[in-house]
């Protein structure tokens, strides 16, 4: 090795560990370490599977990956609290996962299936678990923010010590309704810690022929909402822990929001249908990030030099995952579909839930529908 | 029972369902320090202070999607539109969020929101701050809306919009502000969504209205009795969805005429709606074609005294409903 | 006459009016570079470069709002929802300034833009993607809203939009990008705004519907013919504001019967507007009540097979024809 | 005078005419100069005269009044050239009778005649001179903000050289079209100027309840979008013309746009139905702006220090726009309201231009209107 590759490479160890001694990556044990791994590797697989059956037909609409993402929705989200919640766009399978979704309720959601976790209605865009603390899940591009600010007023308005999680793309920046959120959220100290996940483009449209922004980035916006931001190396799992964690302290500790921009990268198109990612990207950009900074690798090189992770166990968590994908497959497709009046159901809580309102009269307005002999005009 | 303002039922209904229900809150510009541009809202930052009356910068879309979230955790936010013609700057917010986010979710959530406020011509205040979109909302699967046209209806309907656990439009009028009327003074008194209410009973035709309307077509009835001697029955829908339509029905088998009275443009308006379902039950009933005034259809005029010939009023209601019974006027 | 599809018949159009006029430009998310998501707009980057095609970021109030600035100032923006849909988050410029402006400054501004895009569900794309605004923006006094359904509607719409001086929505559909039909070469083929077109004639009762709706109708009259020997007049609306209220009412007239069909929900949907009409112009010639099936009352669904049974198809117009004539299925 | 106040006096007399050098202040001829002056006085007047018809009765609906911000519309409207345009929001007589409306035809138009600017279909909020470049009058909040980014579009589309100004209030800036229209505005070089006419208040609500922002002002929010800003005091009239000539030439000349904030301050309500404006701001305020920075005052006091302007011109000037705008109440009143049949027209121009269009079928939807005496239907 000459010198200089020396000095490169004990500085790329540097910044593989800049953020290990964190306290938040301090605390965690191998168990923990590893369950991050492997949350990001089923997030990978299941996507994988996802894309074959997508393939083959299995469902229809829209398959957003978030292949190249994950160690964003798995660090984030394994800083979680009881009081803190998430939300975020069409992109939504990773922190489905990562939230502890089954992949069963997530495939046979992608599948259309009555045993999806949205009962089918969803689809790919619309995982929710409120459950988990998981509110989607959203289509509109920006449209999820102002909610993710309300979910957040919630938190304040009950006394509860929390946050919410509130992402969204590069692209969503430039909406209107964001806008308005990070006014509201500086104005009135509302707990909430904005996620932009920066991949670089919307759709075909490159980072820099969609926004004008200051040259520290795209979160440094923030500062025309005298609100705090950070920016995040996404391929390193440490690093969007150790930062997302001061975001989450602040929130719940003095209620005041955060704009935090992880840098990544998708490495499939914006969806299935865009065939054209390869010509709006150059092979060697797509490359130079799967070789370098792909989370996955770079964390199994930190957990490996850590004397955490082995080579074997490498496989046998792949492996695992793979299982646990084909297996959610076979789920979906041996799942039911909804039936036909499933259509009617879960539009209003008031129908749903007959005898415990004050509603009367028609609620919908068909003359008939499609299952119904008679009329119903 | 007390006789009060409309503005002052719904202040009432508001300050009840605060007291009644820790999660209840209200939201919009002007609507606490400033005592509401309406005075809808007055005196109740004094009485509840800021976390229960909270206001809001000019964000119409960052606010009613604050509210959708804050609805999704289980608060129960009332918004206020200073105008409801703003919510078009939120409209995504309304009608993707608040109507489709229970039924994405196969029915996990549920959105106990309420958006108030006036949606009314008649004030000269120009195009852009006149619209009545009772029909548009009622067009989403999702979503609900009410026009009360009395105070005690405004009560009513405005403390059920606040204990539903569905997105409800309350939507005001401010001519109406001050007019007064009969309210029960029980707190429990409230309307169900979803309940016409007969104003005026009568054999000779169905004069079916909703909002202000509904007062015109009381004084037309009343000239129309008098003058005439024609019995106008006079139907107030009250709620646009869910909506009655077995007493809309009942009214037009009986009388075998019905004149459809709205404030609403025409196209598409909620009239439209209701002709569709009389024609379609009552086929056999009708001794005429169903017949309607709307709005004229155009963007609401400034000028005061052309903006008055642009809403349906009394004179018209009686016009139409000479010609429809062949009566010489 | 060449046979093309209909995303090449709106591409030819865009790519005429671009060439004839210099004000026309194109503007919208991926119309570019991109090429457009559905590709309507293929290879007219290339052709036109970026001064007449213009790549926008998501920012549709901004830039819709752009567009009607520019074309106050004669520009004529022809700007492309990706989805329809996506229209809501510009709702108020749409509604307000575009449909108003002209009015509010007593005439003095016109607006000549084109909003287009696809507007249908069908595709498992969810409750947000699949909205069919046709009849909110026929509420508008101001607006115009067309809803082709063949290759050289498609086309002839276009054109006279671009060249409307009025903002016009023309509403597509993904479904049917990819339907070919014969198309005239001619670069001047123009469609008026608001005429209809009766796409199949027939005596035994009216078919009334638009967009991919008419497909369906006519698929249906095809098979009552054959099974039935039921002759169905399909009507394509094509423009739904201007409305054609002659071609219909004379339809009706002659065969006594309507049924209307549309991808639309219910609540005062276009066909709402319609049966008003008819029952109003042609009481005495109704042996039937108005009929109409829309979408399934609900948000769009996402399950394939489940969405597929939200929407009307040929069977359900075959059943509810036979229903309505009596006819044993 | 104690030296200190000598001091203060040598302070303020500077501050006066620190901008007076400028080159589009120097080259102002005495008559130009008082055109401006006079154009203040013209505005206040009109205003005053309305503000008493609407006590009357006279007009329906909203009147805001513009009385104490006069020197932003007309120093800002004084450097328009050839291609540049305007367009505002609801608070807009004083824009229209800078940019050369007459008071008759303003004061017709709040009195909704026929022979108002906008034929009475309008009022207050909606005057428009497009023959003027001047567009609008715009009800709704932040609407307008995309419009005049439109006009400066179509401006560079054609290869003009010029820029629209673009007006908008304090509590306009957190909505989520002007976001976007700053973000649009800077990526694309669009010569639009957008200009904060900060008075402080939004209705009811002070500045600091509205807004989030950096320390240095509202307009420090240009640099989240990579845009040049300003600050700029509202009651100097060779200050505004100064700042803004530089905006202007950066558009005109870069195709680069900006955004200036003016500070200045409304003497009335919110609009005459605002009978709380006293209570949410002091009589102490109100008259500490009154005093020390009327914009007509400051301006007078220049122009008398100048040796342009002396007490007699100054009566005289004052009284004949106080008789002008007397004539035009005359004119107004004289004037008919619109026949009830011009509600349908204005609507589509294809109605208005019959035979010039490929339109058919019907246009407008009630079964009967109110003037006719046959169905329509
Ligand atoms: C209001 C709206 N406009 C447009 C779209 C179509 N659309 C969906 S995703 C997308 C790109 C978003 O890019 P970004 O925010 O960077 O997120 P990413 O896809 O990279 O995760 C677009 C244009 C939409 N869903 N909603
Ligand atoms: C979208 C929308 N929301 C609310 C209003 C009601 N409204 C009219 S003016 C105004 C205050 C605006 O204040 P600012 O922008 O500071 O302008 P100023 O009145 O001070 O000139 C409000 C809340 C409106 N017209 N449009
Ligand atoms: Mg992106
Ligand atoms: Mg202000």
């Amino acid at each position: 090795m000459s010198t200089e590759t020396q000095d490169q490479a004990a500085q790329a160890k540097n910044d593989l560990f800049a953020h290990a001694k964190a306290p938040v990556n301090q605390q965690l044990t191998a168990e923990q370490k590893i369950k991050l791994y492997t949350d990001m590797v089923r997030i990978r697989k299941f996507e994988q599977a996802a894309l074959q059956s997508y393939q083959k037909g299995k469902m229809g609409g829209f398959l957003h990956l978030y292949i190249g993402q994950e160690a964003t929705a798995v660090g984030t989200i394994s800083l979680m609290d009881d009081n803190d919640h998430i939300i975020t766009a069409y992109r939504d399978h990773g922190h489905a996962l990562a939230v502890g979704m089954t992949m069963n309720e997530c495939m046979a959601e992608l599948f259309g299936k009555f045993t999806g976790c949205s009962k089918g209605k969803g689809g790919s865009m619309h995982f929710f678990a409120p459950d988990k603390r998981y509110w989607g899940g959203h289509g509109i591009v920006g449209g999820q923010t102002p909610l993710g600010l309300g979910i957040a007023f919630a938190l304040k308005y009950k006394g509860l010590k929390g946050c919410c999680l509130t992402y969204l793309g590069d692209g969503a920046i430039n909406q209107g309704p964001f806008h308005e959120s990070l006014n509201l959220a500086s104005l009135w100290d509302i707990p909430v810690v904005y996620i932009i996940e920066n991949n670089r483009y919307s759709m075909g449209t490159s980072q820099t022929r969609s926004s004008a922004h200051p040259e520290e980035g795209l979160a440094a916006r923030a500062e025309a909402y005298n609100m705090e931001w950070d920016k995040v190396d996404g391929s390193n799992l440490y690093e969007i822990r150790a930062k997302t964690a001061v975001a989450m302290e602040r929130a719940r500790n003095e209620s005041r929001p955060m704009l935090l921009e992880i840098d990544t990268y998708r490495y499939y198109g914006h969806s299935i249908a865009d065939a054209n990612h390869k010509k709006y990207r150059t092979k060697e950009e797509i490359e130079d990030y799967q070789n370098n900074k792909d989370p996955i690798s770079v964390f199994q090189q930190i957990l490996i030099q850590e004397g955490v992770l082995d080579e074997e166990q490498v496989k046998e968590i792949d492996s695992t995952a793979k299982e646990e994908a084909k297996a959610s497959i076979e789920f979906a497709d041996n799942s039911p579909f909804p039936p036909a009046q499933e259509l009617l159901t879960d539009v209003y809580w008031a129908t749903d839930n007959p005898g415990q309102h004050n509603n009367q009269g028609r609620m919908f307005f068909n003359d008939r529908l499609p299952w119904d002999d008679e009329y119903q005009a | 029972m007390a006789v009060i303002t409309y503005r002052q039922a719904i202040k009432d209904a508001l300050a009840e369902e605060i007291t009644r229900d820790e999660n209840v809150f209200v939201m919009g510009e002007e609507v606490a320090q400033y005592n509401g541009a309406y005075k809808v809202t007055e005196g109740l930052w004094t009485r509840f202070g800021d976390k229960r009356l909270v206001d809001a910068p000019i964000s119409e879309a960052g606010f009613i999607g604050l509210a959708i979230g804050s609805a999704m955790m289980g608060l129960r936010p009332v918004v206020e539109m200073m105008f409801f013609s703003f919510v078009y700057v939120a409209w995504d917010q309304a009608v993707n969020n608040a109507s489709s986010v229970r039924y994405m979710s196969g029915g996990q959530i549920n959105v106990p929101l309420v958006i108030r406020g006036p949606a009314n011509g008649g004030t000269n205040v120009g195009a852009t701050h006149s619209h009545t979109p009772e029909n548009l909302v009622a067009n989403f699967p999702g979503l609900k809306v009410v026009c009360p046209a009395t105070p005690a209806d405004a009560k009513g309907l405005m403390k059920s919009a606040i204990r539903d656990n569905d997105p409800v439009f309350v939507m005001e009028s401010t001519v109406l502000y001050g007019e007064e009327g009969e309210v029960p003074d029980d707190e429990d008194f409230i309307i169900p969504l979803g309940k016409a209410d007969v104003k005026r009973k009568g054999k000779d035709l169905s004069i079916i209205a909703h909002g202000r309307s509904v007062l015109m077509a009381l004084q037309a009835a009343e000239e129309l009795k008098e003058k005439h001697n024609i019995d106008a029955e006079v139907v107030d829908l009250r709620s646009i969805r869910p909506l009655d339509e077995e007493t809309i029905i009942e009214s037009v088998k009986k009388t075998g005429r019905a004149l459809l009275v709205e404030e609403n443009k025409p196209y598409s308006g909620v009239g439209a709606q209701i002709s569709h379902l009389i024609q379609r039950r009552c086929f056999d009933y009708l001794d005429a074609p169903v017949h309607r005034l709307s709005a004229v259809d155009a963007p609401a005029f400034y000028s005061p005294p052309v903006e008055k010939v642009q809403l349906p009023e009394a004179p018209l209601i009686i016009r139409e409903t000479l010609d429809m019974l062949n009566v010489k006027r």
